[in-house]
């Protein structure tokens, strides 16, 4: 096992969510980023985990969601994969922030927090998405 | 999450402590959408106990205040932490609700 | 997946044993048990793991630790892995508990948790502790 | 883990906040030992900022009273949350070691 990884596998309930959140938080605060970092991460790990649950699982609660942490020299890297309905990857877009309407924001919060956000086509069944932030920014 | 509904001179209050999340925000918009069908005139909610916002809370206040906009209601929030805040100015709603310090300001504006 | 199971992998280095204790915590929490029980099994979990890193891979701290929760419809079970050296289950026990010294309280924080501590000789290499507390106690 | 060493009329005060867990308590066992060895008479330790201690943390206060006892040095808790106070008397190490429920109380007696 690569040092500095960590791998948790929650089900597709909301009420695991929290525990994906604070595993996130602990992870990236061990591994040294500052506080504001840390929230940052925490808030769009668990925005990313909803949509899985929202969009790849439409609300099923008994599938899984792996999410793996990984620190690099360079930055960290979460992976969150599901095994639920192909997204298209053109579709995501927040909403314009100048709008106010309910929803379209969790992309936003995702892309706040992490300077790659992108899914990985090679996946056969399901999505996976890969996050990274660059520890210099 | 829990919330603690009360009252403020008269004025209606949530007190919600914990997490708003995906998990717990179906609860807050039932509460919340039941006081707007009744056409409630102004709502404080209390943020001191919040310890944390996903964007389906944030879109749960939206919906709320979209339905009290029509008949001229007003939610009204107050006691916002610090990094609660930072969400509502990321995504620019600070501009949108009535954000006042304390339950004093948030009655009496 | 079984509903409400929750599987975390960490290395084995003293500082992810926060990752896991908030992991026990929240699992315990999201499923309905109360505070004590929930301090209870954050610090009996992390005890168990100390072990793993002291015993079973004498410090080495880039090894892996599995820990799964299991909610069970008449407790909650906890499995911890390692592949580490095989403990001889024969002496693990704790100091008594009138006697003074540094160590040997472990065990008994984590018998105060859980009802049911045993190592699974089925394993071939390394452990598998298998923890369970009942939920009428 | 942190630990803030002040000084209290004269007599050394660690104020330990955070997670005391095997990850931290290597320090803490620098920083006790370290005072053990000049022979420190009285330590006074502030837990009021303590989240969390796990046996490591037990055992290494109980080695640091090891290490006071034969100068007739004293160790001295205060401030000890109640979770925190649970796992001392589960341990039976509070009949073991000096609990105060105030700094004064701790300094005084
Ligand atoms: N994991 C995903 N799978 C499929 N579609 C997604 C996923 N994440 C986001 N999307 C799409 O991107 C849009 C924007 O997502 P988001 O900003 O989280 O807002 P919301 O979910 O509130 O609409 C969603 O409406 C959805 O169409
Ligand atoms: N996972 C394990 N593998 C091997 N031996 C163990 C394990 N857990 C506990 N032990 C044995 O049981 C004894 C008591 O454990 P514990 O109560 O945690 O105290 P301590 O580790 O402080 O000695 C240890 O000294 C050790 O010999």
């Amino acid at each position: 096992m690569t040092k500095d990884t960590t791998v948790i596998t929650v089900p597709s309930h909301p009420k695991y969510l929290c525990v994906v959140r604070e595993v996130s938080a602990k992870f990236a605060k061990v591994n040294g980023l500052d506080e504001a970092a840390v929230e940052e991460i925490r808030l769009a790990i668990d925005e990313a985990c909803s949509n899985v649950i929202k969009y790849a699982y439409r609300g099923d609660t008994d599938k899984k969601i792996i999410v793996r942490f990984r620190m690099k020299r360079n930055g960290l890297e979460v992976i969150i994969e599901d095994n639920g309905i192909k997204a298209d990857p053109g579709v995501i877009r927040g909403r314009d922030m100048d709008e106010v309407r309910p929803g379209g924001l969790g992309v936003h919060l995702i892309r706040r927090a992490f300077d790659v956000f992108e899914f990985d086509e090679r996946k056969e069944k399901g999505n996976r998405i890969r996050l990274f932030r660059e520890l210099r920014r | 999450m829990k919330i603690e509904i009360s009252d403020y001179n008269g004025t209606k209050v949530f007190g919600i402590s914990g997490d708003i999340d995906m998990n717990s925000s179906p609860e807050l918009r039932r509460e919340l959408l039941d006081l707007v069908v009744r056409k409630v005139p102004v709502l404080l909610v209390d943020f001191k106990g919040v310890s944390y916002i996903d964007s389906s809370g944030i879109a749960t206040f939206v919906e709320g205040l979209k339905g009290m906009m029509p008949y001229g209601g007003r939610l009204k929030f107050f006691g916002i932490p610090q990094g609660i805040r930072e969400i509502f100015s990321f995504s620019k709603l600070d501009r949108v609700f009535e954000i006042y310090p304390s339950i004093e300001d948030a009655f009496n504006r």
